[in-house]
C-alpha cells in the first residue's frame, strides 16, 4: 500500500519537476543561459491562468491557455530585454557574462515577483482544474488532476522530444546546443534558432506553471524556491542535458516522497539537498554531464 | 591617458569621506542612523563577497551561509549561556571561518555554476537547519538574543561605521597587497597563476577565511544591534541576492563598492517608501538598469565621468 | 481588490504621505499638544498583514469625526515591514525616533513581534500585536516584566486558541457528530508548538482520541503524502494549526478528496479571499476565528465591517478587527492615563476594559504566565467557529451567534458510528 | 656535451582515456641551449610540454629538473623549483599595469607577505628593461600592442630566473619584424645560460633558433638532431610533405570568368584585439577552380576563411561574382553557396552520421537529399556503413570525412576545406585525397582548399597562394612551388 502510494505520488512531483527542468535546460545547452528568473516567470503563469478565472470568470480552459500565453509572452521579454543585450554588449567581457546574465535575470524575477504580489497579493493561489475528482489506481486514491498533470507533462516532454528529434526546425535547435558553429556553417541562422528555443522554453515555463498552479497552487514566494529546484536538478543532471535532468528530477521527486511518508514531511528537502552535495563531490559534472 | 589612484590616495579619501559620515550624528535625526547602521553591516557583508567574488573569481550565490552561521553561533551561544558578548562574538566568527573552510573544498574542484550551485544548496540546509532545530535556533520565528551591545542610535552608528571603515580598509589594503595581486591572477587564470609558481589552492583557501571572518562578525555583530537572528535577516536567500545587488551595482572588484551599493540599496528602498508596496520593485529595475547599462557600476561610473574631464 | 482600484488608492496615498510630511515639520514641537501619533507597522502585501493599516487608519478617523482624544486628533503612521524583522526593527526606531509616535501596532507575525519586543523595552514604547499568535512573546513579558511590560498581546495566543478550539469542538464535533478520534496536522512552526501541547492536552478531555500527530515544514507544497498517511490512522477529523503554508493543504485536501472534516486554526481560511484562492476548495472547511461576516460578536462589529467595506472595498482580516479595537482602546488608555508617558500608559492599559469588534477586552495581570495576553472565555473574548459554505464564510457556533447549520462538500464522510 | 642537463626527460607517457597523446618520450635540454620541440597538430607536443611543467600528471616516465625528479609535482612547485613557461594565449590582469603584472611573477609564494616593497619594483623594472618594455611600465595590458604583450609573458616566466624556460609557439601572432626581435630575446636567454624548450609546428620556424630539435608525430619521436639532421630525415620530410608530387593544374586561362571571378578577395585585414591575423590579403578563385591556401599553422588560413564566411569582422572587400558579400550573415553566405568545412570539424557529436548529413540537407526536398546522400556514399563508402553511429564515436578520419560530406549535402557551389588533412594517419589521407580528385573530375564545383601538407594541397590544385605571417608571400601554379619556396615546408 505504501509501496504504491509512494510510487504513485512521487510519479505526478516528478513529472512536474521534470518538466519545469527540462526547460531551464534547455536554454542552458543552447544559448549558455542560467535564467534565475525561471521560477518568477512560472509563478506568472500560473497566477495568469488563475487571474483569468478568478477575476473575469474565464473558465478552467481559457485560463490554463491564458497563463500558458503569459508565460511564452513574458519569456520572449525576458529574452529581448534582458538576456539579449547583455549577450551583445561589448563592455562586458565574455568571461564575466555569465554573472551578469545572472545577476540580471535574478533582478527580473524579482521585479516580476514584486509585480504580482502588488497586484495580487502574496496569498497563494491555485488554478482551476481542468479536470476534478479522484480515481483508485491499485487502491491508492488518486486526484484525476494529479494523473492529468502527469500525463502533461509527459505529452509536452515527448512533444518536445519529437519535435527536436523529427521537425527541421527542432533538429537545428539540438545541433545548435551540440555545435552552435556547425549550425551556422550550415546556413542556418543562429538568431532565428535562439527566438526558436526561447518559444519552446516560454511554452515549458508556461505549462509547468499553470500544472503547478492547479497541483499545488503558487504564491509570489513561489518563485525563489521553484528557481533554486530547477537549478538543483538541472545540475545534478547536467547543465545542458535533458536526460539527465529528466533522471534527476525523477531522483529528486521520489527521495522527498519517500522521505515525507518514511521519516517525516518535516525533513522532505532534505535528503534531497545533501544527494546534491554527494553527486557534485562524486561526479562534478551532474549525472549526464559532458561539459 | 588617466592615472589610476594610489592605495594611500584611495584610503585617504575614504577616511575623509569616514570622517564626514563620522559627525552625522551631530546633524540627523536617529532614523537615518538607524538606516545606515544596516547599510554599513551590508557593505561588509558585500566586500567579503567581493573579496571572493571579484578577486579570487569564485560565484558565491551564498554569502548568506557564512553570515548566518556567524549570526547564528553567536546568537546561540548568548541565550544559552550569555557570556560577555565578546565571546560570542568571537565564537561566532570562527564558526563562520570553518563555514569558510567547508564551502573552500568544493570551490577547489568545482568551476563556475557548478560551484554556485554548492554555494545555494548550503544556504538551503542551513534555513533547513534553522527551522528543523527550533528548539536551539528558534525556528522559522527568529532567535530573541537576551543582550544587545547598545540601544544608543548614534553608539550604535558610531560602532557600525567604525566596522564598516576597518573592516573595508582591511579588505581593500588586502586587495591591493601582493595577495590581492595573486587572488587575482588565480581567479583569472588559474593554470598559468599555478605555473608562475603560486599554489592557488592556498590563496583561494585564504580567500574564503578572510571573506568568513569578516561576513561572520559582520552577522554576529549585527545579531547584537537587531537583538534578534531570523532566516529572514541572516539567511535567507533574498538577503543573498541583496548582498549580491550591492556589490555589483557598486562595482565589482574595488571592494569599497559594496558600501557604495549597500547604502543605495537600502537608501533608495527608504527614500521610495511613498511608492509603497512597490519601493522593491522599482529598486530592483534600477539595480537592473545599472547591470545592463553600466556594468562596471557605480564606482566604474565614477572613474569613467573622472576620465571624460 | 482589483489592480486598478490599488493603484488610485496608491496616488492618494502618496498624497497624503507629502502632506503628512509637510505638516510632521511643523507639528513636531509641541508634542503634548500636537495629534495623538500611532505607529502601525505591517505587511502591506499579504491579505492579513494590510487590513492592519486601514481598519487602524478607520478608527483614528472616527475618532477625530468625533473631536479627537481631548482635542487631540489621531494619526496614524504606517510603515510596510516586507515581512521582514529587519525591516520591522528598522521601521520601530523610525517609528519611536524620527515620527515621535506614542505606541506602535505591529505585525501579524509571530517572528517580526519577537523581534520586535526587546526593542518596545529599549526605547520603552508600548506596542501592542494586532495578529500574532506566539505564546512566546507574553512568556517573555512573565519573565523580566519590568524591563519588557511595554508590549502587550493584542491577539489571542497559541495556547489560548488551543483551548477555544477545543470548546467549540466539544459542541460541535463530539456532542453534535459524536466523534471520537482525531488526528492533529499542524505545520512546524514556534508558534505551533504551545498550540500543540494545548490540543494534546484538551482534545481528550472533550473526547477525542489523538491517533496521529503530523508536523510538516512550513514549506511544503505537496500534502499528498500527509493526507495518506493521515488517512491510514482512519481517525474522525482531522484537527489543524495552519497558517503560513498558505492554501495547499486545502486545495489539495479538495483535489485529493480526503473523506475526513478539517477543523481548527487555519488563519489562510479567514481572509475573505480564500474561496477565490482555492478556487471553492474551501468548501466545508471548520476554521476557528474572531469574527465573521454578518456575525454580530459584539454591537461594534457589524457597523465596524460594513464602514471598512465601504471604505476599502472588501473584508477587514481578523488582524484588521483587532487592530481597530487597539486603535480605540489605545488612545482610550491615553485619556485615562491623562498623558502619553509610556510608563502611565502600560499601567493604564492594563487596567483596559472595553468592549471592541471582538469581544470583551481585559489583559492578564502581572504574575500570570501569559501576562499582557487576552483574557478569553464567556463574556469575554469566546471566538467563533466558522465553515466556508458556497463561498460564504458562515458562523456555527457559539449558537447564539450562529447564521446557519453545519453542512460538508459530498466526499466527506461522516460515520462515527463505525 | 659535458654540462649537466638542466631539464632531462625519459620514457614521458600521458594517456587520456584510451588515447595515448605522448608515448615513452625523452629528450634533454643543457643550460645554454636551445632544443626545439616540433610536431604537426595532435601530435602531442603541447601534451608533453603541460606534463613537464605539471599542468597534467604523467601516467609514466621522469622529468629531472637539475637532477630533481619532478614528475608528478603540482606546477606551482616545479615552477618554484626553477621551470618558467611563456604561454601562448595569457591572461593578464587587465586591471594592473604592466609592471605590476611583472611584479606579480616575483612575489613569493606566502601569505604573510602583505606590503610591496621597493626592490621587488625595482626587480621588476630591470626584467622589464631586459625584454624591452621600460616605455610601457605604466600602461594597462589592454593598451598594449600584441608584440608587447608577448614580451611581458616572457618577463614573467624569466622574472624568478628560472634554469628552464618553456616557450609555447614563441613567433604566433607576430609580424616577420617583431619576429627577428623576439628571437633576438630569446637568444639572449640562452647566452645567459638557461635551458630553454621552443615547442612549435616546424622545423623552419624554429631553425634560426634551436641547437637542437626533436620531432614528435602521433605521440611519438621521430627524429632528433641539429636543424639540418631533422630537415633531412626521411620521417619528416614524410610527415610534412610527403612523397614525391605530381601535380594536374590546369591553366588559369582556361577558366571562364577571367574579367571577374567567382570569389574576390581584396585587400583583407583582420585584428584579433592587438595580433593582426590577416594583412592585405588578395586573392582571387574562378569557378570551377580548385585552388590550395598552403601555409604553417597560425599563418592566418583559417582567419582567411572565417572572413569569406562572414565569421569574423574585417576591413577590406570580398566580392562573389563581383557583388561584396559583406553585410551578410554567415548563415546567408553558406546558404548562398558558399560553404565552409572547418578545421575543428564542427559536428553534431551526440548526433547520427546519418542525421550529421540530414542537417546539411535540410534545404533540399526529399528525393533530392536521398539521392545526394546517395553520392556521398559512393564518393565516401565508409560512411554508408556507419550511418547510424553517433558522430562523436568515429575515428578522426571519419569523422572528418562525414565533415566534408556534410559540407557537400548543402550543394555548394564553393567548398572551403580548412585542414582536412588535421591529425590524420597518411591511409586516411589517401581515400580524403581520392574523394578530392574525384570531386574534381566530375563536378563543377570550385574548391578553396587551406593546408600546411604541401603534398596533399598540391595535387589537386590548379593554383596555389602561400600565407605566412598573416601575409600571402608567393602565387603560383603548383609545379612551381617546391622549386620556388618548397624548403619552408619543413
Amino acid at each position: 500500500m505504501l509501496f504504491w502510494q509512494i510510487l504513485i505520488d512521487g510519479f505526478a512531483i516528478s513529472s512536474l519537476y521534470a518538466l519545469g527542468a527540462t526547460g531551464f535546460t534547455l536554454i542552458f545547452g543552447v544559448s549558455g543561459v542560467l535564467n534565475l528568473s525561471h521560477g518568477a516567470l512560472m509563478v506568472a503563469a500560473a497566477v495568469g491562468a488563475w487571474a483569468l478565472n478568478s477575476e473575469l470568470g474565464a473558465g478552467a480552459y481559457l485560463g490554463a491557455a491564458f497563463g500558458v500565453l503569459t508565460g511564452i509572452v513574458l519569456t520572449l521579454v525576458t529574452y529581448h530585454v534582458v538576456v539579449r543585450p547583455l549577450q551583445l554588449s561589448a563592455r562586458i567581457r565574455e568571461e564575466e557574462k555569465e554573472i551578469f546574465i545572472l545577476t540580471a535575470t535574478l533582478l527580473w524575477g524579482i521585479m516580476i515577483q514584486e509585480l504580482i504580489a502588488y497586484f495580487f497579493t502574496n496569498n497563494a493561489k491555485s488554478v482551476l482544474p481542468v479536470v476534478a475528482g479522484v480515481v483508485r489506481i491499485a487502491n491508492v486514491r488518486t486526484p484525476a488532476n494529479e494523473i492529468f498533470t502527469a500525463i502533461i507533462c509527459w505529452v509536452a516532454i515527448a512533444l518536445l522530444w519529437f519535435i527536436v528529434n523529427r521537425t527541421r526546425a527542432g533538429k537545428s535547435v539540438l545541433a545548435a546546443s551540440m555545435n552552435p558553429r556547425g549550425v551556422t556553417l550550415l546556413g542556418v541562422e543562429l538568431s532565428s534558432v535562439y527566438i526558436a528555443v526561447w518559444v519552446i522554453y516560454g511554452v515549458l515555463v508556461g505549462v509547468a506553471g499553470v500544472l503547478l498552479g492547479m497541483f499545488l497552487g503558487v504564491s509570489s514566494y513561489s518563485a525563489g524556491p521553484l528557481t533554486a529546484s530547477a537549478f538543483s536538478i538541472v545540475v545534478l543532471g547536467g547543465l545542458g542535458s535533458v536526460p539527465g535532468s529528466l533522471i534527476a528530477a525523477y531522483a529528486v521527486g521520489y527521495l522527498e516522497t519517500i522521505t515525507a511518508y518514511t521519516i517525516s514531511p518535516a525533513y522532505r528537502t532534505i535528503p534531497a539537498l545533501l544527494l546534491v552535495i554527494l553527486v557534485m563531490y562524486l561526479r562534478p559534472r551532474g549525472l549526464l554531464g559532458r561539459r | 591617458m588617466k592615472k589610476r589612484l594610489s592605495t594611500l590616495q584611495v584610503l585617504a579619501i575614504s577616511a575623509l569621506v569616514v570622517a564626514v559620515t563620522a559627525i552625522l550624528p551631530f546633524f540627523v535625526s536617529g532614523y537615518i542612523l538607524g538606516l545606515l547602521t544596516v547599510a554599513f553591516y551590508f557593505g561588509v557583508f558585500a566586500m567579503a563577497w567581493d573579496l571572493l567574488f571579484g578577486f579570487a573569481g569564485e560565484v558565491n550565490f551564498g554569502p548568506t551561509f557564512l553570515i548566518g552561521v556567524g549570526a547564528y553561533t553567536a546568537g546561540i551561544l548568548d541565550n544559552l549561556y550569555q557570556p560577555p558578548i565578546i565571546v560570542c562574538l568571537a565564537a561566532g566568527t570562527l564558526a563562520a571561518i570553518v563555514g569558510g573552510l567547508v564551502l573552500a573544498l568544493p570551490a577547489l574542484r568545482l568551476r563556475g555554476p557548478y560551484f554556485g550551485l554548492i554555494t545555494l544548496v548550503a544556504v538551503l540546509i542551513l534555513s533547513n537547519f534553522v527551522v528543523v532545530a527550533a528548539e536551539l535556533t528558534g525556528g522559522e520565528i527568529g532567535l530573541t538574543v537576551p543582550d544587545v551591545i547598545t540601544v544608543n542610535a548614534d553608539t550604535n552608528y558610531w560602532l557600525a561605521l567604525g566596522f564598516m571603515a576597518v573592516s573595508g580598509g582591511i579588505l581593500y589594503f588586502l586587495s591591493r597587497s601582493p595577495i590581492g595581486l595573486i587572488l587575482q591572477a588565480s581567479g583569472q587564470d588559474p593554470v598559468q597563476t599555478n605555473a608562475l609558481g603560486f599554489n592557488v589552492s592556498k590563496h583561494k583557501l585564504a580567500a574564503f577565511i578572510v571573506s568568513a571572518f569578516f561576513s561572520g562578525l559582520a552577522g554576529a555583530l549585527m545579531v547584537f544591534y537587531f537583538g534578534v537572528a531570523s532566516v529572514g535577516t541572516f539567511v535567507d536567500l533574498t538577503v543573498a541576492v541583496q548582498i549580491i545587488v550591492a556589490a555589483v551595482i557598486g562595482g565589482r572588484r574595488t571592494i569599497i563598492g559594496g558600501v557604495l551599493g549597500a547604502v543605495f540599496l537600502i537608501g533608495a528602498n527608504e527614500a521610495l517608501r511613498p511608492v509603497g508596496d512597490l519601493s522593491t520593485f522599482v529598486v530592483s529595475a534600477i539595480a537592473l538598469v545599472v547591470v545592463l547599462l553600466f556594468p562596471s557600476g557605480f564606482l566604474g561610473l565614477l572613474s569613467r565621468l573622472r576620465g571624460a574631464e | 481588490m482589483k489592480p486598478w482600484d490599488k493603484l488610485v488608492r496608491g496616488g492618494v496615498l502618496c498624497a497624503g504621505a507629502a502632506v503628512l510630511a509637510l505638516s510632521a515639520g511643523t507639528g513636531a514641537q509641541a508634542q503634548d499638544k500636537g495629534p495623538i501619533k500611532i505607529g502601525v507597522i505591517a505587511e502591506a502585501q499579504s491579505v492579513a498583514g494590510s487590513s492592519i493599516p486601514q481598519a487602524a487608519q478607520l478608527a483614528a478617523e472616527e475618532i477625530n469625526a468625533k473631536g479627537g482624544v481631548d482635542g487631540r486628533k489621531v494619526e496614524i503612521v504606517s510603515y510596510d515591514n516586507h515581512s521582514s524583522a529587519a525591516e520591522s526593527v528598522r521601521a520601530f526606531q523610525r517609528a519611536v525616533s524620527q515620527d515621535h509616535v506614542n505606541a506602535v501596532i505591529a505585525s501579524y507575525v509571530s517572528e517580526v513581534v519577537l523581534a520586535l519586543e526587546p526593542w518596545a523595552a529599549r526605547l520603552k514604547t508600548v506596542m501592542v500585536t494586532p495578529g500574532a499568535a506566539s505564546d512566546v512573546i507574553t512568556e517573555n513579558i512573565a519573565k523580566n516584566y519590568d524591563a519588557m511590560k511595554y508590549t502587550f498581546h493584542g491577539y489571542l495566543t497559541s495556547g489560548a486558541l488551543s483551548g477555544l478550539v477545543c470548546d467549540a469542538g466539544k459542541d460541535i464535533l463530539v456532542d453534535g457528530l459524536k466523534m471520537k478520534t482525531a488526528v492533529i496536522m499542524s505545520e512546524d512552526a514556534a508558534w505551533t508548538t504551545p498550540l500543540d501541547a494545548g490540543y494534546e492536552k484538551c482534545l481528550p478531555k472533550i473526547g477525542l482520541k489523538v491517533v496521529d500527530h503530523i508536523r510538516f515544514s512550513p514549506d511544503t507544497t505537496d500534502f499528498t503524502p500527509i493526507f495518506n498517511q493521515i488517512e491510514a490512522k482512519k481517525p474522525d477529523v482531522i484537527i489543524t494549526g495552519i497558517s503560513h503554508v498558505g492554501t495547499q493543504p486545502t486545495v489539495q485536501w479538495k483535489s485529493q478528496q480526503v473523506p475526513i472534516p478539517m477543523f481548527g486554526v487555519a488563519s489562510q481560511a479567514t481572509n475573505s479571499t480564500f474561496w477565490k484562492d482555492t478556487n471553492g476548495a474551501a468548501d466545508g472547511v471548520l476554521f476557528q476565528a474572531v469574527s465573521g461576516p454578518g456575525v454580530a460578536t459584539t454591537e461594534k462589529t457589524l457597523p465596524f465591517v460594513k464602514a471598512f467595506h465601504d471604505k476599502f472595498g472588501n473584508d477587514p482580516s481578523y488582524a484588521g478587527y483587532t487592530a481597530y479595537d487597539e486603535v480605540y482602546y489605545l488612545t482610550d488608555a491615553i485619556k485615562r492615563a491623562g498623558s502619553t508617558n509610556s510608563d502611565k500608559l502600560v499601567a493604564a492599559l492594563e487596567k483596559t476594559d472595553y468592549v471592541g469588534t471582538i469581544g470583551r477586552i481585559q489583559f492578564k495581570g502581572k504574575g500570570d504566565p501569559h501576562v499582557h495576553g487576552l483574557k478569553t472565555g464567556k463574556g469575554l473574548i469566546t471566538g467563533l467557529f466558522l465553515q466556508w459554505q458556497d463561498g460564504k464564510q458562515v458562523n456555527l457556533w457559539p449558537k447564539d451567534l450562529a447564521k446557519g447549520k453545519l453542512k460538508f462538500p459530498s466526499f466527506i464522510k461522516v460515520s462515527s458510528s463505525q | 656535451m659535458n654540462a649537466p642537463a638542466m631539464l632531462e626527460v625519459s620514457g614521458l607517457t600521458k594517456r587520456f582515456g584510451g588515447l595515448v597523446a605522448v608515448k615513452d618520450i625523452g629528450f634533454t635540454v643543457n643550460s645554454g641551449e636551445i632544443l626545439g620541440l616540433i610536431g604537426p597538430n595532435g601530435s602531442g607536443k603541447s601534451t608533453a610540454m603541460k606534463a613537464i611543467v605539471g599542468i597534467e600528471k604523467p601516467n609514466a616516465g621522469s622529468v629531472r629538473i637539475d637532477g630533481v625528479e619532478v614528475a608528478g609535482w603540482p606546477s606551482h612547485r616545479i615552477a618554484r623549483l626553477g621551470v618558467g613557461m611563456v604561454f601562448q594565449h595569457s591572461r593578464p590582469l587587465h586591471r594592473q599595469t604592466v609592471l605590476e603584472n611583472i611584479t606579480l611573477a616575483l612575489l613569493p609564494d606566502s601569505l604573510l607577505h602583505l606590503f610591496h616593497d621597493r626592490t621587488t619594483e625595482e626587480r621588476a623594472r630591470r626584467i622589464a628593461e631586459r625584454v624591452g618594455l621600460t616605455p610601457v611600465l605604466e600602461r594597462l595590458p589592454a593598451t598594449l600592442p600584441f608584440a608587447d604583450l608577448r614580451r611581458m609573458e616572457v618577463a614573467k616566466a624569466i622574472a624568478r630566473d628560472p634554469k628552464v624556460v618553456l616557450v609555447d609557439e614563441p613567433f604566433a601572432g607576430l609580424t616577420s619584424k617583431e619576429t627577428e626581435t623576439f628571437a633576438g630575446l630569446i637568444r639572449e636567454l640562452r647566452d645567459s645560460g638557461h635551458a630553454i624548450l621552443l615547442v612549435d609546428h616546424n622545423v623552419k620556424s624554429v631553425a634560426a633558433l634551436a641547437d637542437r630539435v626533436f620531432a614528435m608525430y602521433v605521440g611519438e619521436r621521430i627524429a632528433e638532431g641539429t636543424v639540418e639532421e631533422v630537415m633531412r630525415d626521411e620521417t619528416v620530410r614524410r610527415v610534412y610533405l610527403g612523397g614525391k608530387l605530381e601535380t594536374a593544374a590546369r591553366k588559369e586561362a582556361a577558366f571562364a570568368d577571367r574579367d571577374t571571378p567567382f570569389l574576390r578577395v581584396e585587400k583583407l585585414n583582420v585584428f584579433y584585439g592587438k595580433a593582426q591575423a590577416l594583412e592585405d590579403v588578395s586573392l582571387h578563385v574562378h569557378k570551377g577552380e580548385f585552388v590550395s591556401v598552403v601555409g604553417l599553422n597560425g599563418a592566418g588560413k583559417t582567419t582567411l576563411f572565417n572572413a569569406i564566411s562572414g565569421m569574423v569582422p574585417y576591413s577590406g572587400e570580398i566580392y562573389r561574382e563581383g557583388r561584396p558579400l559583406a553585410g551578410q550573415s554567415a548563415a546567408a553566405i553558406a546558404r548562398g553557396g558558399i560553404v565552409q568545412s572547418p578545421e575543428g570539424r564542427d559536428l553534431f557529436t551526440d548526433m547520427s552520421v546519418r542525421e550529421n548529413l540530414d542537417m546539411g540537407g535540410q534545404h533540399l526536398d526529399a528525393a533530392t537529399a536521398k539521392e545526394r546522400i546517395e553520392w556521398l556514399f559512393s564518393l565516401f563508402p565508409i560512411l554508408k556503413t556507419r550511418q547510424k553511429q553517433s558522430a562523436g564515436t568515429l575515428s578522426g578520419g571519419e569523422q572528418q570525412m562525414l565533415t566534408i560530406a556534410r559540407s557537400l549535402m548543402m550543394n555548394p557551389d564553393m567548398l572551403i576545406l580548412d585542414e582536412p588533412t588535421l591529425g590524420l594517419a597518411p591511409v586516411i589521407l589517401e581515400q580524403i585525397s581520392k574523394a578530392l580528385e574525384k570531386l574534381r573530375q566530375t563536378t563543377p564545383i570550385t574548391v578553396l582548399l587551406g593546408e600546411q601538407n604541401v603534398t596533399f594541397a598540391l595535387p589537386h590544385a590548379d593554383r596555389v597562394y602561400v600565407l605566412e605571417h598573416s601575409r600571402i608571400v608567393w602565387e603560383g601554379e603548383p609545379g612551381r612551388f617546391a622549386a620556388e619556396i618548397g624548403a619552408d615546408y619543413l
